[in-house]
This record gives structure tokens, C-alpha cells and sequence, in this order.
């Protein structure tokens, strides 16, 4: 894309394809805790409540469990919801309506009936504390059923949403916190991102990094750092986690040889555990180490935050320790918690 | 439905069950002997148009409903020929085109969903209602509150209705729920409420017909808190907990009894005209065995078919 | 308490927030101008034994229930020297030393917590309650249908106060909430309720220690709804949804202000006197800040300290 | 032990471990559905409520949110709550409380409040379908501040329930459907099993197979057929996903030079990735495979459940192909759902 192409703010993204996907379809509808005429927490859903008005942007009570039930009973019942629950350890609420039924619901009828419901929801650190700063997408990515996408910058956003409205059965689309007042070029109208396709957001040749949502930002800058030590990194952004493009994964990793996971989840049977057992499922002799948040809670304390979960630093710690243990032939994988004093 | 047809339906689902559980090929079963008034008595009052959705004992629901006993069957016996391909099994069947949306084995699971098919009812502009039906075990969880209250709010057509069988597995509804009628859980939220005797059909359909007007005029949901007994253990291997002389007692209050007791003072039937529903129905559940019988299991390739 | 003491700390509430607002370096704060009759009358009624948990705007609360305003200013600037050590933060603080089982900032996430901790106290045959302080927000969520159950069945020693202040961050209640009162929700489950002016410190005071007598005898649950006002936006950060004329309206219903005067009117403060209740108040929030100030941060090594 | 040692069931093992510790400490107490007279879904609670009374054996509402946060308050103010939710499917309904708060508490009050709770819950497939089946560990063990123990034979129950009880903080027991009617050896009275240790259930040499819960019944009869073989497997029964004994997987694994992870749940983001992810951090060069469910809901049909979940042919099977590969040079691993025509 062109630099002059116009920029728009990763929020800014997100409203435009629900608002597209609103006009094209009249059955789009949207619940969620001051998602009406406030516009979302984020301003994500600005212009929505004034163009559609309440009957389709609905505003609701603070009952993330019932919300997410009505999202996927009218969805059942033929319309398109975007349930939105703000933050991501509030999903904890929404299981039940969204694993224990929605996830299943095409399986155990035999196809008679579907939810197409999306459940945007958004994770990550900022400040905000033990509860209101969990990453669990490598929960969600388990559940056989769910498709799970977490796009990285506006225009991944856009196309992302716009899939997600368009698709058979029920979707997590996974934001956060801090990409929310990132400007990126604007998205091409209409072109929605395909499910289950990685993109190479930076080429290199010595290791891939694989990232997902605001840590693919992280490692871009990590990549930027380490260009100037003559490093060179390409960075995967997995953007589809369920399903996970495991060719784009395995065909970078075959020309670099070597893979650093990063994630600002747990380690703990996370998203990096899985990318490198299904990579290893079909190449040998990999270097793999991975970068997660360090095993404890994320405190709203800055100082105990910024220890908790990677940064650009620690990312770069991370490809130069895996790359020295390559060269010194090491035979396979470092890990490194994203901690204090880790790596 | 009329007062034949009710006692019809009462007679298959009691049937059907007891025919079910002789098997020894069902796994388990939830079944309903007892309640079939309160299923009998919802239905009749439901349009073609409305959805149904239930908890997990949901067998006489989804045949008073009108689901074909057949498909039924070989659901619960894990046929492909069942109402879903034998995947659903008990707890979970559903069958959207005769407005039986489906069964959820998950307690109170249901009623959020069951809001949502009416948000979607009340969009698309229908006349149609949607009833959930829940347990009084159903009414302890968190979820009847949220739903009672956006139902409220948003003036969804939706019915609740509460089979209170008086027990959830072991536990008397006494000791689960402070509330002294569980009607009076929708007081609160404005939403009109009634406690019917859920062992006569009658009363059931009057009850649930004059709520479902409400509902379906536009007035938002309405509440119905049918009180009925569970003749039998919670599932075909559960203990049962009761002492016989409870059971005893409990078990002369059939409401099947008591409507052939009605009819047969209203001189609406007679020895021969019910000994001719008795074979009619047992005509039905033995084809719906045969049918079920006679269809195969899926196949292992089906354990990932629609998946998503 | 008696009213210049709870005139004190109204003042201390409001003067601790204003000057934790400006300052450049708390992250954002939910602070609770408006509502401070609410936390001072209610801590007014309790006794030490006791427990109090809240939601998530819970400085109003702490500094009431007498946690110490220097370890409250440290929690909240995140220094070592914060009650948790600066771990907890903004809408997590807990000093349970002090009667203040805690804060949890997940909306309703207290009320069974709390219901947990009335249980512990039952159970040891202390004669102490427990008292949960939750938003009209809260009163939408699940949670508190199954604690006001479980309370009521097993007659808890638990005490439901609904901080009422109309909004949850832009919704108002009346979008969010069908009933016409927010106690009404106690009533299915046989629990007294009442409904409290919460600008009125004095009533608030009342309506909670004879509420909280009941609960002491032994009598099981109450609740009591305290109808208030937030007088600033949601949080610090966070957009003002209403107009100047209605906040306007709002703030001069000011419950330091009525205090005050009818303290006036009953010749019981002076300008003078108030003007020394300012400097003491003033006085405590240098204080609070010095100390906090003086704290260091905690290491980066405190990050893996004390999971689990 | 001799073969003469007094036999008990897995329920029986459970029920004399919680009724000791309530004879112990008076500060225990039992919440849960169908827990008091009729002694739980699986009779695992039988005697208890003769013996302490409903005061401390407690009946309650299917009310799975509250109840879980009822017995973590009571926790954190000095009881030792065992809250019982029969089917891990709704733990779903109780992840708030025991996610959101318990596991942070320590954490968040620095040490001022704790919730010494044990959620005991059961696991896996046994003809009861889409919402009774599933086997959610990896959820649990990526929380940091839960213990997460999932024993496969009456004394490891026993003594997993002694220490869960004696802990500091919040301990999942994860127990298991088909377990219940297994008989074993009487464990010994008041010796608990300690958390982090992993146990070898059967020596060998050729490979070795981890798992937790019934699959390790499930390996150790693969292990039995595949003797006849000529293949010498090595079992090691996890008993504590977190902590994870790596120590003793990684011996195991010097020895034999192979690993077959199995589980019962799903394979994406689970306990093999993760046991499999850790050991590569300690040693290179490995033959590493996975086992698991398909990805798919677990029906309650008869012929779809086995068609979903490892069962011993699939198991051995997995053993099969991976030592094959190793033979034939295959550079690393091999994943094996456990589905229909998978391996
Ligand atoms: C959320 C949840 N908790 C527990 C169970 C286990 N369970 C199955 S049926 C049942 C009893 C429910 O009682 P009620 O709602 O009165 O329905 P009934 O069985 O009497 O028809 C329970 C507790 C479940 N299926 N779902
Ligand atoms: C379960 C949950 N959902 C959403 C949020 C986001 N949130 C934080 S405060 C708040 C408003 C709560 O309103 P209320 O209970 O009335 O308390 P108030 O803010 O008015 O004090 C919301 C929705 C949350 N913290 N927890
Ligand atoms: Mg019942
Ligand atoms: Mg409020």
C-alpha cells in the first residue's frame, strides 16, 4: 500500500466494518455494555447507535452470560449478533452460551441449525489489573467450533470483522487494549480477511517469529532493533488462531530454520505451545523457544505490569538467545517467560 | 388440541417412555412420567410458528410438540435416522420446523438462548412466541434472573414456564429455592406470573393459553409455574430417594388418570373408546421402535461432520 | 460514628479523591464524589468485627470503613508501602484487618465472595456480619439472584447493599434494570428490603443499622438500596454522558453540603468549626500523599511473589 | 503393595480422604449439589453427611457461580472449602470466581488473603454428550495460583484429596467418570501425595507414554499389548498438571528417547503441547507424538464417542508409528488425534 493511502485508527476499522457489514445485511445486529449512543469503551462502535439505532445496536444490562445466550439464540434463530463484552476475563462469564452450546450446536443437530454469532471481545495489559487484563485466546482456540481470529492492526481488523459477520458458525474476534489507538492504512472496502490465513508482516531470512494481536507489534519493533545488530527477522502474524495457517508457519520456518513464539498469555499450554507441536508435527531439528507472560497475575501496578508480560526488550533477548544457541548447536528449544530476570 | 387428543398425547409420551426405558440399549433416560400434563398442556396452547426450547428431560415436550415419534426414537437410540442423525441424543434433540427448538441438557442453559430466539422473533417482526421451559432446579441459577430482566426490558415474546417437579436430582425444591412460589421470582421485573396445578392438563392449558395472549400481543414475556411430581427416579440409574409411601401417594395423582377420570364423567369416553387409544398409541410407539430398529448407527466418519 | 464524624469523612472522601485525581501519576480512578453518603452511612452501622466487600468504586468505602488513608494513597499510586504493597490498585484493595474483606472490580464478582465470608462467619458462631456494597449495575447480573437464594435458604448473617448512583458508565439504570425499585429484587426470597435516600447520610445510617440488626440477630439477609448520584463521569478517563443542566441538578443535591447544613441549622458546626473539619481533612490527605510519595515502588521481582 | 492390601474404589478412596480430613479439621466443609444424603452423582460423598452433619455437608442449588464463590469466601475467611461441581462442563459456570478471584487473591492482597478451596470436579466421556464430556486441565494449568491434580487410581485419589485439603490455595481435583468404578490398593491412612510429583506407573524402555487420569488405565493397558509385541513402554502418570513434574518426565525420557502424550481432551493448546514444549526446553533430539480427542464435540452415541476419544488401539497405535518413525530416521514427531482413521 502506498503511503499516502488514508490512515485510520485501529477502532475507527472495527466500526466501519460492522457498519458495512450493517448495510449489507439487515440481520446484523449488535448487544453489549455501552455499545449504543457512548460508542463502546474503546469508541469502537461510534456512528453505529446513530445510523442503526437501538433496535439493531442495543445497549444491555451488565449480565455478560445472558448477553452472550441472546447473541446466540438469535443467531440460531437466523440473525447475525456481534455480542461484545468488554473485557476478555469477562468471557469467563459467557462460556457456558458459547462453548457448551453455540460451539456445538451445528454438531449436535447434524447441521440443523447454526450459530453465526461473533463475539468481539478485548484482551491485554493496560493498566487495568488482575481482572480486567487476561489473554485467553489459547482457551477458546481449543474448542472445536469456534473460530478464533486476533487481528493485529486496522486494516487486519476491518477484513477480520468482515468475515467474521459473513461466516457459517460462531466466531471470537480478539482485540486489545493497546491497539486500539493505532493508525494503520485504511482497509480496502469489502475485502474481508479470509479465516485461517497467517501473513508474513515483515521478511526475513535468520528466524520467524510468530505473534498474534498487539505482540506482532512488539515484534515488529523487537525486528526494527535487531535489523541494526544485523539480524534479520521475519515476523508471522498469525492473525487466524483457529484455524492456524500452519503452511505460512512451516514455509517460513523452513527457510529461517528457527522460531520464537511470542504471546502476552500464559506459556502454559498457550497459543506458542501449540504453533511449535503442530510445526515439529512436520519438520525436525527446529531451534524453538517461547515468549509469554511471566506465570503469575498482571498487577494494574506499572512497574509489576511491565515485568509481567513481553516487551520489544525481552522479545529481542528471546531471538538472540535462540540464535546463540543455534550457532553454539544447542539442540533444540529455549524457552523464556517473558519475566523479570527471565530469558 | 382437544380434551381426546391431550389424553392421546399424554398416553404416548407415558408409552413411549416406558417402552424406551425396557430397552436395554438407551444408555440412560430422563423421563417425564408424572409431568406429562405440564408438556400436554403447553403445547396445546402453542402455535405452529412458536419455539420450544427445554432442559434436559425433554422427551414429552418434544412429542407433545408434535415431533415425530419416530425420529424420536431413534434419536435416543442413536440412530442416523433420528431427528438428528443420532448426534443429539438425550438432552439435546431439536427440531426447529416443528417449532421444537430444541432440548439442553445444561440447567438453566436454555433460557438465555430461548430470550434470543424471541429477540429474533420480535425483529423479524412475527407473531410468533417462544416458551422455555425449565425445572425448578433451573430457577436457583443466575441465568433466570438475567433473562427475566433484558425479557422484561425489551418486552420479549417469551413465555417461561417452570415445571416444578419438586425436586432437582435429590434435592427438594424446599431446600434449593427460598422463594414460597417460584412464580414470584418474575414479580420483581413486572412481569405477570401464575402458579397452575401441573398435574391437571386442563388447567395447565388454560394457564399457559391466557399468558401466551399476552405474550404474544405484544405485551412482553408472562411466567407460568406449573407444579407438578416426578413419578420416578431423576434418570433410569438414579437412586431413587423417596419412600414408597411418598411414591405411593404421589403416583395417585396421574394426571392421565385424572383426565380419563374428567372425560369418563363428562361421558366423553368410554372402556372401548380408550382401550382403542391405549392400542392407537401403542400402534405408534411400536412403529417408531421398528423404525428405529431397522435404521443404522452413523458411521465414525460422522464424529467430525459438522463441526463449527 | 457520631455526625461530625461522619461529616469528617465525607470530607476526607471527597478531599483523599480530588487530590488523587489531579494528580498526573494514578492511571485512572473511579472515584466517588455524590456517593459518600452512601460509604460513610453504611460504615457507620457496622462494628469492627465485621466485613464489608465492594465493587470496584471502592475508595469512599475503605477510607469509611477506616482503612487507613496513608496505605490507601500508597495502594493507589502503586508504592510498596500500599496496603497490598501496590499490587492491588485501583479497585482490588483489601484490608481485611480492618473490616475490609476488599474490593474485587469485577462487576457482581463479590456478592457470592461475600455471601462465602458471611458463610465462614455463620459457621464459626461469631456474632459478626457481613455486609456486600454493589452498584445498581451489579443488581443485572446472575450473581446476585443465586446469593440472595442461598443467603436466604441458609439465612446468612449477610447484609446486600445496592449503591444505586442510576448509571453503569453510560447506561442508565432504567435501560438496564425492568424493576421499579432495585429492593423489590429481594422480596421473591422472603429478605426485607427497603429503599433509602443515599444523598442523606443520616438516613442511609439508619435504614443500615436497623437493617444490619436483623441480620445480627440471626434473622438471615436484608437489603437495602441507597438511591444516590454520581456526580463525575464514569472514571477519570472516561467520557460524561449527561448534559451540563442535569449535572448541575445532580451535584446540588451534594450530601456534604445537606450534612452540613443541617448541621448548621441544628447549631452543631460553625464556619469555624467546618473550617478546621477542611484543615483536618486536608491535613490527613497531605499526609496520605507524603507517605505514599515517600514510598518506593515495588521491585519488578514482587511480580512472581505471593501467586497462588 | 502386596496383592493381599485391602481393595477399595476410586469413589471410596475419595469419600474416606475427604471424611478423614473433616475428622482432622474441623474448619472443612463440603458444597454441592446432591452432596449431602444421597452422597453425590457418584456416591464419592457417601457417609459424609451421616457422619458431619449438614451444617458441614451441604446441599445446594444448581447455582454453579455462586457456589464456587461461596466456597472461595469462605476460604479466604479461614474454612477449607471442597466445592463439588459434577461435570467439569460447568466449571464453565464458576471460572469467575475461581479464575477471576481465588487464583489471584494471594497475588492481588500481597499475601493478606488467601482461598484455601479444592473445586472438585469430573471429567471425560461416558455416554453423556456434548455438555457432560469434556476434559478442560489445559484450561486450569495455565492459570497461575491453581493447582491442578488429576489422579488415575484410588490411593493417588486419596492422597491427592489429603493435600488438596492441606493446601495454601485454590487446588482443582479432576477426577473422572470412568474411574469411579475402578478398584485399587487401600492407600494408606493420612499420607498424602504430594503436588509436583509424577509417577512412574509402569517401567520401561522403549518409549515413554504420560497422561493423567483415566487415559493412564488406558496407556497401561496399550502397554500390556504392546509387551507382547516386544515393545517395552515406560507409563508416567502425570497426577499434578500444575505443577508439572517435569524432573521426572525428562528421566524418562533420557531413557527411552521417545514420548507419546495422551490425553483424553482436546489435542490443541493441551497438556501434551505443554509437557512436550517443557521437555524440549531440557533436551533435543526427540521423537515426541501426541494423543488426543479429535476436534469435535464428544457425542453421547456410543459410535461417535469412540470414534472421538483415545482408547487403547489408538494409544498403541501412536506408540507403533512413532517408534517407527524413529527407526526410520524421521526427524521428530508424529501427532496422532485419536479419530476415526487418524494415526
Ligand atoms: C449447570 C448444570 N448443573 C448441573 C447439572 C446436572 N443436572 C442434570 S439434571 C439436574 C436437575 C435439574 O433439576 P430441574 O431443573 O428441577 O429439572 P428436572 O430434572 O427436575 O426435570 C442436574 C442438577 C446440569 N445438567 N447442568
Ligand atoms: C463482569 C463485568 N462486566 C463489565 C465490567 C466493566 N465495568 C466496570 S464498572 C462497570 C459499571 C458498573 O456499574 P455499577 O455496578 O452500577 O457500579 P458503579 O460503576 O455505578 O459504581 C462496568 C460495566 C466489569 N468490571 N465486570
Ligand atoms: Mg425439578
Ligand atoms: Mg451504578
Amino acid at each position: 500500500m502506498s503511503a499516502k493511502a488514508p490512515r485510520v485508527f485501529f477502532r475507527e476499522a472495527i466500526a466501519r466494518a460492522i457498519a458495512e457489514a450493517m448495510r449489507a445485511d439487515p440481520r446484523v445486529i449488535v448487544l453489549g455494555q455501552d455499545v449504543g449512543a457512548f460508542g463502546g469503551a474503546y469508541r469502537e462502535f461510534e456512528g453505529l447507535y446513530a445510523e442503526f439505532g437501538g433496535a439493531r445496536v442495543r445497549d444491555t444490562p451488565v449480565a455478560e452470560a445472558a448477553i452472550m445466550g441472546i447473541g446466540v439464540g438469535a443467531a440460531a434463530a437466523g440473525y447475525r449478533t456481534l455480542v461484545s463484552i468488554t473485557y476478555m476475563d469477562f468471557v469467563m462469564l459467557a462460556l457456558d452460551p458459547l462453548v457448551n452450546y453455540a460451539a456445538k450446536l451445528r454438531f449436535k443437530t447434524a447441521g440443523r441449525l447454526t450459530a453465526p454469532v461473533v463475539l468481539k471481545t478485548t484482551a491485554g495489559a493496560r493498566g487495568q489489573g488482575v481482572a480486567h487484563s487476561q489473554c485467553l485466546e489459547s482457551w477458546l482456540m481449543s474448542v472445536p467450533g469456534l473460530t478464533v481470529v486476533a487481528p493485529s492492526n486496522p486494516a487486519d481488523a476491518y477484513g477480520l470483522m468482515r468475515s467474521a459477520l459473513r461466516a457459517d458458525g460462531p466466531v471470537v474476534f480478539v482485540d486489545h487494549k493497546r491497539l486500539y489507538p493505532i493508525p494503520g492504512n485504511a482497509p480496502a472496502s469489502d475485502v474481508p480477511v479470509p479465516f485461517g490465513q497467517a501473513r508474513i508482516a515483515r521478511p526475513g531470512t535468520d528466524i520467524t517469529i510468530t505473534a498474534h494481536s498487539f505482540m506482532v507489534q512488539v515484534a515488529l519493533t523487537a525486528a526494527d532493533a535487531l535489523a541494526k545488530e544485523g539480524l534479520s527477522v521475519e515476523v508471522v502474524d498469525l492473525r487466524s488462531l483457529a484455524p492456524l495457517d500452519i503452511d505460512t508457519i512451516a514455509a517460513s520456518v523452513s527457510r529461517t530454520g528457527a522460531l520464537l513464539t511470542v504471546e502476552e498469555g500464559q506459556l502454559t499450554c498457550g497459543v506458542g505451545a501449540e504453533v511449535a507441536a503442530r510445526l515439529r508435527e512436520r519438520q525436525g531439528g527446529l531451534n524453538v523457544a517461547r515468549v509469554g507472560a511471566i506465570a503469575a497475575p498482571v498487577s494494574s501496578n506499572h512497574v509489576l505490569e511491565a515485568a509481567a508480560i513481553p516487551d520489544v526488550e525481552r522479545v529481542a533477548q528471546g531471538v538472540r538467545a535462540l540464535l546463540r544457541a543455534r550457532e553454539s548447536g544447542h539442540p533444540n528449544s529455549v524457552c523464556s517467560g517473558g519475566g523479570p530476570g527471565a530469558v | 388440541m382437544n380434551a381426546i387428543e391431550r389424553l392421546r398425547t399424554m398416553m404416548l409420551i407415558r408409552a413411549f417412555e416406558r417402552t424406551l426405558a425396557a430397552r436395554p440399549d438407551h444408555g440412560f433416560q430422563l423421563l417425564s412420567a408424572g409431568e406429562e400434563a405440564v408438556a400436554v398442556g403447553l403445547c396445546s396452547a402453542l402455535q405452529p410458528g412458536d419455539q420450544l426450547l427445554t432442559g434436559g428431560r425433554s422427551i414429552g415436550p418434544a412429542l407433545a410438540r408434535g415431533v415425530d415419534p419416530k425420529t424420536v426414537m431413534a434419536e435416543l437410540l442413536g440412530k442416523s435416522a433420528g431427528v438428528n442423525r443420532g448426534k443429539a441424543g438425550r438432552g439435546h434433540l431439536a427440531d426447529p420446523e416443528h417449532g421444537f427448538f430444541g432440548a439442553h441438557a445444561v440447567v438453566g442453559g436454555n433460557l438465555s438462548i430461548a430470550a434470543g430466539v424471541a429477540l429474533a422473533q420480535q425483529l423479524s417482526g412475527q407473531p410468533n412466541i417462544v416458551c422455555v421451559l425449565f425445572g425448578d432446579g433451573a430457577a436457583g441459577s443466575g441465568a433466570l434472573h438475567e433473562t427475566l430482566n433484558i425479557a422484561a426490558l425489551w418486552k420479549l415474546p417469551l413465555l417461561f414456564v417452570c415445571n416444578n417437579n419438586q425436586l432437582s436430582v435429590s434435592t427438594p425444591r424446599r431446600a434449593a429455592l427460598a422463594p414460597r412460589r417460584l412464580a414470584d421470582l418474575a414479580a420483581p421485573f413486572g412481569v405477570p406470573a401464575q402458579t397452575v396445578d401441573g398435574m391437571d392438563v386442563v388447567a395447565v392449558a388454560e394457564a399457559i393459553a391466557s399468558a401466551a395472549r399476552g405474550v404474544r400481543s405484544g405485551a412482553g414475556p408472562a411466567f407460568v409455574e406449573c407444579e407438578s411430581e416426578r413419578f420416578g427416579p431423576h434418570s433410569t440409574t438414579a437412586r431413587e430417594t423417596r419412600d414408597p409411601e411418598t411414591l405411593e401417594r404421589i403416583r395417585a395423582r396421574c394426571p392421565i388418570l385424572r383426565l380419563t377420570g374428567d372425560l369418563e364423567l363428562a361421558g366423553a369416553v368410554s372402556p372401548a373408546s380408550l382401550a382403542t387409544l391405549e392400542a392407537e398409541v401403542e400402534a405408534m410407539v411400536a412403529e417408531a421402535v421398528a423404525f428405529a430398529e431397522a435404521a443404522p448407527y452413523p458411521s465414525p466418519s460422522e464424529a467430525l461432520a459438522d463441526v463449527g
